[in-house]
């Protein structure tokens, strides 16, 4: 399984912190695919990709156990 | 308390600890950043701000910003603390404070940390007005990362 | 603890203290400079320095500093205190802080401050080695003042 | 009179803190030249000179009760 993080407006709506894909192997294009057909409304592609606390490219490779997070442009500072 | 160079707090931040963290007998100079809550932005007036972060993440991050520096200033030495949650006007969001042997230096890697901050932590800002709150960094708005990562600087504040 | 936005103190600064001076509803940033005795200068090892000042003209001197920066930087708000006296390997002799609205004015602002310091405001420095000691600012060696008042920076540091 | 005053290096080669010159009136360049006299060592050119606490030039005039003060080149910060 994969978990998936959502912060800021994305939490709000998708309505929680993190979901779970059970799945064993995707690209982080297949994950963004997968959550912008869960939810519609998500701004997938304004938001940049950490797997495992680290930023990724749309190629990567993301394996069971690995944490996804949905990083909206930042405003910290 | 917390002996973390980079941290992520709930707490109020203290100065003079983050200072602490960078006195060093080879530091003639330490720049401090500190940002506030203010009041008036473009007109609208912040009742509150709520920070939000991805934590764990957020405290790697700022500890790469401070290996960039430290690579590209020598006998740097960088701490930087940023409080979430609920924050009041003129209340405390970060304090970066960096050292170095001779001041022009802790100038500029203080406000290369601030820039860096700005284009890669995970913490997110929400202005709270009185008639109305949003997210802020243009989340639903202009500015889509078109390499999948930020590269340069999206915000100008 | 003193009130004062321009002080010359005998008394260790708390960094604390000089940037609530500068705290603002309307600052989103706030710039502080710590200026620490550092320990090594040119390969010479420093024991202690001593610090003489004029006092009353230091004070008039950085006020006057404070009044430039309120002049090119709208909107901001200074305070800076000046230890003199015996400072120790990392004690504080200096803090500046400069609040304003967004931060790359704090940055430019805090910097000219401490470059206006070392230009016109009568504090010295005597440094103290295990072998010697002398008091520092060029005064029995290169640089004499052409126009009888300073008016570029003589010292780089 | 008119005090003068010394600081720093200034001060060790003079000995004191303050000195009075009993007149009433005198240019800046008065004062330098009777310290000159006075202090053969004192390196009087480096200095700057304030009366009154203001840096002041060399035709100033400098009257009874003001308070000169020689300024070698500052090292604060």
């Amino acid at each position: 399984m994969i978990k998936v993080l959502f912060f800021a407006e994305l939490e709000e709506i998708v309505g929680a912190r993190e979901l779970v894909i059970e799945k064993s192997e995707m690209t982080v294009k297949d994950v963004k695919e997968y959550l912008k057909s869960q939810f519609p409304n998500l701004p997938v592609d304004r938001a940049m990709i950490a797997v495992n606390e680290e930023y990724v490219e749309e190629t990567d490779i993301i394996k069971a156990n690995d944490t996804v997070a949905l990083i909206p442009p930042v405003s910290g500072g | 308390m917390s002996e973390k160079l980079f941290l992520i707090t709930e707490g109020e931040i203290s100065i003079q600890e983050v200072v602490d963290k960078v006195v060093h007998r080879n530091a003639g100079a330490i720049n401090t950043f500190i940002g506030t809550v203010r009041e008036l932005t473009k007109g609208k007036k912040t009742v509150y701000l709520k920070y939000d972060a991805y934590t764990s993440m957020a405290q790697k991050k700022l500890a790469q910003i401070g290996n960039e520096i430290q690579e590209r200033w020598p006998n740097s030495l960088v701490a930087i603390s940023h409080r979430i949650g609920h924050l009041d006007v003129t209340d405390i969001a970060v304090v970066i404070a960096v050292s170095t042997p001779h001041r022009a230096d802790s100038y500029e890697a203080s406000r290369y940390a601030i820039e860096r901050i700005k284009e890669i932590v995970p913490i997110w800002k929400k202005e709270h007005w009185a008639d109305g709150e949003k997210w802020m960094g243009d989340q639903l708005e202009k500015t889509p990362y078109p390499t999948g990562k930020p590269e340069e600087e999206h915000l100008n504040d």
